[in-house]
């Protein structure tokens, strides 16, 4: 490895292999370190994106403080349809939090190239969406003042929760995967902050990297030791991801709503959220590398290598969608069938066409490596993906509850002023936290950086033994 | 800590004065290097890392505690829901495998923190930010007496500068 | 008394909640922790435990019916009205009506002092001003000769109260009163009189083969609703030899849809229908007349015959020519020589006898409009709402000279009074009633008058002392003394007879009796002429009467039987003229009659001729309070001022022309689908079926493994099941679900059964569910949610359209048949009426779902809600397959929130026994057990076991089907045991192995009587 | 080395932070256990009960047939009073006065359960679980007398959930009961043999 030379740009290339996906533009350390720290630094139209997300997390959490004194009444959940646009947005987010974690911790077991100039700003970006996901179910609850009650903790009522019920698996695994995820990228960060302690000149923040760095000092000791808890945490990690989300589809695929109560909702959902979690990476990559002037880190061939992971997982996704289709039918089970029927060419048909539509067809486009290697329509389709991942869970949510087993009380929902107020309260929520990210700490890791630029030698004809 | 510090810019050079400096036995060599390289690694030959062991440990642990927390408070209180099992194990192996990923990772954290030596509170001895750029850094701890002999070495292979710490 | 302890509580509200509880009905999660007070009595009454209730035995008068009714009382106030069991009447049966009776009682907007008109307004003034006031005009009025001309509008009553009335008017040279009763079937009883000599005949349901009901609603609002109900769910319950019901009216109403056959007859055809049946014409002729199919007419003449003295034909039209129709409907009975036999005269009921009639209130309307009138009474009646406006109610009442209202609301009428002496609630005031002849059951005061309100027999008498001229008529202080005083059996007898149901006894005054007014043609044209296209059926509610119920929640909140629609009047049009029209449901139609028009949305119904809309009389009220005030529209405005031969106004008199507006509204419905789609909820067998052990094996077309092993289903589900398999193998301690644990609660399975061959749809169990367990109502139009951050919902019933309604029980009414009713016009399909609660699942799914055990299975059997632990998830409505879990969106149970659902002093009807939950918990059907731990406790008490049957849920209790049946199941001794399994029994859902505690028995449906032989 | 020690200071905070955590939670930090409320007059239980031997039922009639153990009417009061003015004490004078005036005594309330708690009184009195049990040694209340040294009615038990499943899960022990009602010795060691009672834990014996 290391010799290489792919050319950075151009339209039509030979396929390149996502293991072999290189940074040839990138020549030397100090560059490296010039150029990510370069990112950071405070600029006037990143203070006005800060503006906006804190502004529109404003209006989430004033509905928030609104819908605790009145109750969950003004939101709009209509029974029989009892969870909505909180769930909806919950699993949304959640399942953006996976490619964070698959990217760091999966692709760094399958030593898939292309991971190193994406995987700290995916990492980033899993945290604040769990973050936030973690948000939406006590925002959802009657009340929210009790949650504590989920968690297992000794009390003078004698009382523990039901470990059997789906909801307190949410609670572990969420609670696992966040605390997992904020440790697997501050470790990560680690080596980072210490180069930034190094080259920082202003006392207080070098004062400040220095405590974060915890004293690294790149010796050979930490790294073997490093090494070998990073292997070992993304080794944890890996089914942590997978299983995340499989809970997450228990709340559902536990219980007995037709359209939910499906065994193939773990696997379906994982799915998913990886080709959530892959189009939210470009919707925030592509401006990223753009703004931040950062092409030659996230390359053209980087760009096409996720691509065929959203692609492959649209595959998959459609699959599933497919199999719950023939498996209603073929099980003869007449609340399912009708449901199904309601769901795609009933009362529901719109929500699930544009499922359809963003996640199964546009997709399809991926096929062809212009598009796979064009950051803008990539970045359009990133939008569509994450509308249509959107809807897919107001698809499984909101049909499947207004439809089930006592036709009398079938029901519909329309959302609220209060419910779309979380929605947006959501997004600033994540960007707030994601631009303060990106201006204090790097958006890619040196460190691993500079473990694919060719070091310098002395004798060149030595090198790349190894 | 006394010893003699040598900066070099070079992998290759680094890395054979590693092997010499092993060779020599001058005395304990540490490196410094901007990020993982495998020759580096080979050339010092260390011992495998035990952190692997924390992990083990934290995992068996955390697998146990999720498996008795929910037994045991089914069993405390039991109150039967939807006609299942008081200790339904099927589920609970939902609690101890997050138990386990949980309490497994952060005993590795703590395992790498605890065999690493961080958190560190005081400024490092024989260390240089360069060493967080792009230099490589050899430290070796040795008396004043044998410090010229490595000094001679470090600069035979190149060190961009080499320094006495007291 | 306390300085602080009142946080706004008067002194009299105080000594109500005396005794040592406070007030123990606070919210779930306000857990106070201010000190209390804790204040007992000065000196303690006798026989009253605190926290304990009392009952006391009194007489409904929310109908003429005269129920037999207990109040509970608990520390001096009412909390319920339960049926009295020893009542022969009613036999412990209640209904809707009769439950919301105490929302009358502490209805907030009710006149909370004397009001006296200054200016355009009425003020408040002190009682002995308003007496004063009183004095002074009536000796005016009497001194300017006016006497003789006074009218005195009561609302119809029996018992003593109208001869005391009478003796009272006359004493003050007035004429006898006019005892209103617009709900009563007026044109029925002129007939009944005509050709059986009594007004209310008894009826033997059970006698009868075969019963032909001329619009005849005998379980909506026709006649004595209570043991009509009793009667008919009795003789359903005889399964084969069941009567056979054949409803003949253009609108199936709820009593339609209990029948077995619908012949929707043209309005105003039915005499052509009794001509054919009495042989006076052929039934093509009536066919053709009808409009309805010539075989059908002529297998209901055969049936008829066939028949013979199991006849009974039933006469409930208010056509213009209802009393002929009601004669020849009497002559077919006694044709068929069924007099005596399911209409027995002999056995008559009293309750409407001395009603006057509606042209008698004519000739008095005319009579103040051609200013003869110098003083007018009216006491709890609203014609200023229940008139047509043809009869001009409102202008020729501004021309009397002075208006007094004894209403305890400020109704339509009230309003229009010079001077209003709020009269007690009937809750509160002494009196009696005569249901049968010979027995007189007594009504006594269950609480001391809420507001400064009084009785107005008291005020007549207080009235009457202070006029020196007339005092030596009335020697005692208060009617309750008039009524010892004239009590065969004294103070002491007087004492005795009110802890009893009824005694022998009749009224102790007796009506004067009036000269009715004398007969003249109606101005009405005749029905079927005039211009417009629709026949216009305007009928009242079943719910909310002809606009009475309107100021109460409970009854605003329940949805009509039929149309599952509440807080709204809705239009019923027939689906092939709404789409003929292009009109979708909610689409505002616009009917107009001669008489006016009103504007309601349509409501798509398939039991409505396609030619005939109907509308329900009830809503539309401009004042009554804030529960009745712009709900709907009022469905009077479409009735012309016109009345039959006996004088009674013709509510089905008019054709019209039906419009489509341009508004639409969302309809306040519970309904989701009317459908089963084969899901097997409410299920049937035919009668035949039941003596042929073998026939119905194919009970079950659902999908899925089912069970028809009941045994497993009601004892399984718990503790050694639960235990069993998976279940820790140390844990040899099952605690509490061990069957040796020393409390022996898992050996009982409280259990019910629902036969739905007796369920008649009739709603009354929701009422006495919301009324049990302090269900709010989420209705009104101040419990909407917010829109925008400006702008709230203020619809009536914005909830419900939101799906929201707190309902523990509902009724859910699904169609069998009829697939194609937008392209054609059928008569024949099928209603069932499931009453759905929480089935209190063996397996239940909501339990494992939810995260901190807030919902669980005792080991007696329920599935437990524990309101103070659960968070609010919701994940158990979502996972229950029955959909009866409830979820308090808003804070209806905490008084200083916007949507709080008991405004002071409704709050007082709260049962101190169910905690009242504050929002964002869920709620539902908990088997009542607050009567299960009261009868545990009494049990114990008494250091007995429980007794068979010794209590009954609440739904149970008031059902007057005697559908439900509530007990342990475990046990063989209670009824329910055995119910349980009978042949007829299934459960809801079965192949989703929930193990439901709730038995339903099938239907029992039996061939249409009059079946076309071509068909 | 300084650097060494410096870092075993992260798992001492872990630890600290853990042990708040379990003693607050098990703190009964929302219990008024202990609360002293003082009384428009201040009632003392110890002459009546500890010296004249009066029946607990004897005010709180109520207590083995309801819900609610019922406290004593004025009329109640004035039964004796009107004869025992006890050298013209303060406190008697008051009740004198409220009886005088036909107002009910506005008593502070001490024990308090939730309101979404039903805690039938009689069961547990009929089943023998000593008043003393929940309310302590309520007889020798106020053996110091009104004047100096007085203290009202105070709140016993915790009343906390846990503390009455305790009572619920491992049972009521007579002896203990008696012991606190100030049984004689010989009683107590009667019931020491005695099995313990135990009740159901369900949670809708008591919240519904």
């Amino acid at each position: 490895m290391g010799t290489i030379a792919q050319p950075v740009d151009g339209l039509r290339r030979p396929n390149i292999a996502s293991a072999d996906v290189q940074l040839p533009a990138v020549e030397s350390y100090e560059q490296v370190d010039r150029e990510i720290i370069s990112t950071l630094g405070f600029t006037k139209k990143w203070l006005l994106g800060l503006a906006v997300a804190v502004g529109a997390m404003l209006v989430g959490a004033s509905a928030w403080i609104y819908q605790i004194y009145w109750g969950l009444g003004q939101a709009g959940y209509e029974p029989p349809v009892m969870w909505g646009v909180y769930i909806i947005t919950f699993v949304f987010w959640v399942g953006i939090g996976h490619a964070g974690t698959l990217i760091s911790a999966i692709l760094y077991l399958f030593r898939a190239g292309f991971r190193t100039s994406i995987y700290r700003a995916a990492e980033a970006m899993t945290v604040f969406a769990v973050m936030t996901a973690g948000l939406f179910p006590i925002i959802h609850i009657g009340r929210p003042w009790k949650f504590f009650w989920l968690i297992p903790y000794p009390n003078w009522r004698l009382l523990w929760p039901n470990f059997k019920s789906p909801l307190v698996w949410d609670v572990f695994a969420i609670s696992t995967y966040l605390t997992i995820s904020v440790t697997f990228l501050f470790i990560g960060l680690i080596p980072d902050f210490a180069v930034l302690r190094d080259r920082e000149t202003n006392p207080v923040r070098k004062r400040i990297y220095g405590i974060l760095s915890l004293g690294w000092r790149n010796s050979d000791r930490e790294w073997r030791h490093f090494a070998k808890a990073y292997l070992f945490l993304a080794a944890f990690s890996t089914p942590l991801v997978l299983s995340v989300h499989s809970v997450v589809s228990f709340d559902f695929a536990m219980s007995l709503v037709p359209g939910w109560h499906a065994s193939i909702f773990p696997p379906y959902f994982v799915a998913g959220a990886i080709f959530s979690g892959f189009a939210m990476v470009w919707t925030i990559a592509i401006p990223m590398r753009k703004w931040f002037k950062l092409e030659h880190y996230i390359t053209l061939n980087h760009l096409d290598a996720t691509a065929k992971v959203v692609l492959f997982t649209s595959l998959v996704v459609g699959c599933a969608y497919m199999i719950e289709f023939f498996i209603a039918w073929y099980s003869g089970v007449r609340p399912e069938q009708e449901f199904f029927w309601n769901r795609v060419f009933g009362q529901w048909w719109w929500a699930a066409w544009i499922m359809l539509l963003c996640n199964m067809a546009l997709p399809m486009s991926l096929w062809s490596q212009k598009l796979r290697r064009n950051p803008t329509w990539l970045w359009f389709l990133s939008i569509f993906i994450n509308i249509g991942m959107w809807y897919e869970r107001f698809v499984i949510v909101v049909p499947s509850l207004s439809h089930e087993f006592s036709p009398w009380q079938w029901g519909s929902y329309t959302p609220s002023w209060i419910d779309m107020s979380f929605l947006v309260g959501s997004f600033g929520w994540f960007f707030m936290w994601f631009l303060l990210f990106v201006k204090q700490m790097p958006v890619m890791a040196i460190m691993e950086l500079k473990e694919i630029v060719v070091p310098k030698r002395k004798h060149l004809h030595d090198g790349g033994h190894h | 800590m006394q010893g003699v510090l040598g900066a070099f810019h070079e992998l290759d050079t680094t890395v054979d004065a590693i092997e010499e400096l092993k060779k020599a036995r001058l005395g304990h060599v540490t490196v410094f290097s901007p990020t993982i390289r495998h020759e580096i690694d080979d050339a010092i030959d260390g011992p495998n890392s035990v952190v692997r062991r924390f992990t083990l440990v934290g995992g068996l642990l955390g697998v146990t505690f999720g498996y008795w927390i929910s037994i045991w408070t089914g069993d405390y209180w039991p109150l039967v829901t939807g006609g299942k099992a008081i200790a339904s194990w099927i589920p609970y192996t939902i609690i101890g495998f997050e138990v386990m990923v949980l309490v497994g990772c952060l005993s590795t954290v703590a395992g790498m923190f605890i065999n690493a030596r961080i958190p560190r509170l005081t400024s490092t001895v024989g260390y240089d930010p360069r060493f967080s750029g792009g230099h490589f850094g050899i430290f070796v701890a040795c008396g004043a007496d044998k410090a010229p002999q490595v000094e001679a070495l470090l600069q035979k292979h190149g060190a961009e500068e080499v320094r006495r710490e007291d | 008394m306390s300085t602080e302890a009142g946080s706004g509580v008067k002194r009299r509200d105080f000594l109500k909640i005396l005794g040592a509880t406070g007030a123990t009905t606070a919210v779930v999660g306000c857990s106070s922790e201010k000190v209390g007070k804790l204040i007992p009595y000065v000196e303690s009454p006798d026989n009253t435990v605190a926290g304990v209730s009392q009952f006391y035995a009194t007489t409904c008068k929310e109908c003429a019916t005269g129920c037999g009714v207990l109040a509970e009382v608990r520390d001096g106030r009412p909390i319920k009205l339960e049926g009295n069991p020893e009542h022969p009447v009613n036999q412990g049966a209640i209904c809707a009506t009769g439950m919301s009776a105490l929302q009358g009682l502490y209805n907030p907007d009710r006149y909370r002092q004397p009001m006296l008109r200054e200016g355009d307004a009425l003020t408040p003034v002190t009682w002995d001003r308003a007496l004063e006031v009183l004095g002074q005009k009536l000796g005016e009025v009497k001194s300017r000769g006016g006497a003789a001309g006074a009218v005195f509008l009561n609302a119809h009553e029996t018992g003593s109260f109208p001869g005391f009335l009478d003796q009272w008017l006359a004493a003050n040279g007035m004429p006898a009163h006019l005892s209103i009763d617009t709900m009563a079937p007026s044109a029925t009883i002129a007939t009944n009189r005509a050709a059986y000599g009594a007004a209310w005949p008894a009826i033997d349901f059970k006698a009868a083969s075969l019963i032909l009901s001329f619009s005849a609603d005998f379980l909506d609002a026709w006649g004595h609703r209570v043991p009509q109900q009793l009667a008919w769910a009795d003789a359903r319950a005889q399964l084969e030899t069941a009567p056979k019901l054949v409803y003949i009216g253009a609108r199936r109403s709820l009593t339609g849809l209990n029948a077995d056959q619908w012949i929707p007859a043209k309005p105003g055809s039915e005499m052509a229908i009794c001509r054919a049946i009495l042989g006076q014409a052929t039934a093509a002729e009536a066919a053709t007349a009808a409009d309805v199919d010539e075989g059908t007419m002529t297998a209901l003449v055969a049936a008829v015959r066939g028949a013979g003295s199991q006849v009974l034909a039933l006469c409930g039209m208010t056509t213009p020519d209802a009393v002929e129709c009601g004669s020849m409907i009497a002559d077919i009975n006694k044709q068929n020589g069924s007099v005596g036999t399911t209409i027995k005269p002999a056995e008559a009921h009293v309750g409407y006898e001395g009603l006057a009639s509606y042209l008698d209130l004519v000739d008095a309307v005319e009579r103040m409009n051609a200013g003869a009138v110098q003083v007018a009474f009216v006491r709890n009646v609203n014609p200023a709402y229940s008139m047509p406006a043809g009869a001009g109610f409102a202008a020729a009442f501004a021309k009397v000279g002075f208006k007094v209202s004894f209403s305890s609301m400020p109704d339509e009428t009230s309003e229009l009074c010079d001077l209003v002496l709020p009269d007690n609630h009937w809750l509160e005031s002494w009196g009696d009633a005569v249901a049968s002849a010979g027995q007189r059951s007594f009504q006594q005061p269950a609480l001391e008058a809420v507001f400064d309100t009084r009785s107005a027999a008291d005020v007549l008498i207080a009235a009457a002392r202070a006029d020196g001229a007339i005092a030596a008529s009335f020697p005692q202080a208060d009617y309750r003394s008039w009524m010892i005083a004239n009590f065969a059996g004294g103070a002491s007898g007087f004492a005795t007879a009110l802890t009893q149901a009824t005694v022998s006894g009749s009224p102790v005054a007796q009506r004067a009796t009036r000269t009715a007014a004398a007969s003249r043609p109606s101005p009405a044209p005749a029905l079927g002429s005039g211009d417009g296209n629709m026949f216009v059926v305007v009928y009242p509610s079943a719910t909310l009467g002809d606009g009475a119920g309107a100021n109460k929640p409970w009854l605003q909140e329940l949805p009509d039987p039929v149309t599952k629609i509440a807080w709204q009047s809705w239009v019923e049009i027939h689906p092939m003229t709404a789409k003929q029209m292009g009109v979708k449901e909610g689409d505002h139609l616009t009917i107009r009659t001669a008489a006016g028009e009103i504007t309601a949305p349509a409501y798509i119904y398939m039991g409505v001729r396609p030619d005939t809309v109907a509308v329900a009389l009830g809503q539309g009220h401009t004042a009554y309070g804030r529960f009745a005030q712009n709900v709907g529209v009022n469905a009077y405005a479409l009735v012309p001022n016109g009345w039959d031969s006996a004088g009674n106004l013709s509510l089905v008199a008019s054709r019209g022309t039906v419009t489509r507006g341009a508004e639409h509204s969302q309809m306040v419905t519970t309904e989701g689908s009317a459908r089963q789609h084969g899901r097997g909820i409410a299920q049937v067998m035919m009668a035949a079926a039941i003596s042929a052990p073998d026939a119905e094996e194919h009970h079950h077309d659902i999908p899925g493994h089912v069970s028809q092993e009941f045994l497993p289903g009601l004892k399984s589900p718990v503790a050694a099941d639960a235990q069993g398999e998976f279940a820790n193998p140390l844990a040899n301690d099952k605690g509490m679900y061990n069957p040796e644990h020393p409390t022996k609660a898992e050996a009982r399975r409280w259990a019910m059964t629902i036969d739905l061959a007796r369920c008649t749809g009739c709603s009354a169990c929701v009422t006495a569910c919301y009324s049990e367990n302090n269900i709010p109502t989420v209705g009104a139009s101040y419990q909407g949610r917010a829109l925008s951050p400006v702008t709230w919902d203020e619809r009536p019933g914005a909830n419900i359209i939101k799906g929201r309604e707190m309902a523990w029980i509902r009724l859910e009414r699904y169609y069998e048949g009829n697939t194609n009713t937008e392209n054609e016009f059928s008569p024949d399909f099928e209603a069932r009426f499931v009453p759905m609660m929480c089935q209190h699942c063996g397996n239940a799914p909501c339990e494992p779902v939810c995260p901190v055990y807030a919902t669980y299975h005792s080991p007696d059997g329920l599935n437990v809600q524990v309101y103070n632990r659960c968070v609010g998830t919701r994940y158990c409505s979502n996972n229950c397959p029955y959909k009866v879990r409830y979820y308090n969106w808003f804070g209806y149970g905490e008084p200083e929130r916007k949507q709080y659902a008991w405004p002071e002093p409704m709050h007082w009807l709260l049962n101190p026994d169910v905690t009242v939950r504050g929002k964002g918990v869920m709620e539902k059907c908990t088997f009542c057990v607050q009567r299960i731990r009261e009868g545990e406790n009494r049990a114990r008490s008494e250091e007995r076991e429980l007794r068979a049957d010794e209590f009954t849920t609440a739904c149970a209790q008031a059902c007057p089907s005697r559908a439900i049946v509530f007990g342990d199941a475990a046990d063989e001794n209670w009824s329910v045991a055995k119910l349980a399994y009978d042949r007829r029994a299934y459960h809801v859902f079965e192949e989703l192995n929930t193990y439901t505690a709730v038995v339903y028995l099938k239907k029992v449906n039996h061939p249409a009587p009059a079946a076309s032989a071509t068909a | 080395m300084t650097t060494k020690k410096k870092w075993t200071v992260i798992p001492g905070f872990l630890a600290l932070a853990a042990a708040a955590t379990v003693l607050s939670a098990y703190s009964g930090a929302s219990s008024s256990q202990g609360k002293l409320v003082e009384q428009p007059i201040k009632f003392i239980h110890a002459p009546h009960v500890a010296k004249l031997g009066m029946n607990c039922l004897y005010c709180h009639s109520q207590a083995n047939k309801a819900m609610d153990p019922g406290n004593a009417s004025v009329a109640t009061c004035m039964g004796c009073h009107t004869v025992v003015k006890a050298n013209g004490s303060e406190e008697i004078k008051k009740l004198d006065k409220y009886w005088a005036d036909k107002e009910p005594i506005p008593w502070n309330r001490v024990h308090k359960v939730p309101d979404y708690v039903q805690f039938p009184h009689m069961r547990h009195v009929n089943a023998g679980v000593t008043c003393q049990s929940c309310h302590g040694e309520i007889q020798n209340q106020g053996s110091n007398g009104v004047i100096d040294g007085y203290k009202p009615v105070e709140q016993y038990a915790s009343l906390n959930m846990g503390w009455c499943i305790n009572c619920h899960v491992q049972g009521y022990k007579p002896a203990e009961g008696a012991r606190l009602a100030g049984m004689p010795d010989s009683v107590v060691k009667a019931l020491e043999n005695e099995p313990v009672k135990k009740a159901r834990y369900d949670c809708a014996v008591c919240h519904y």
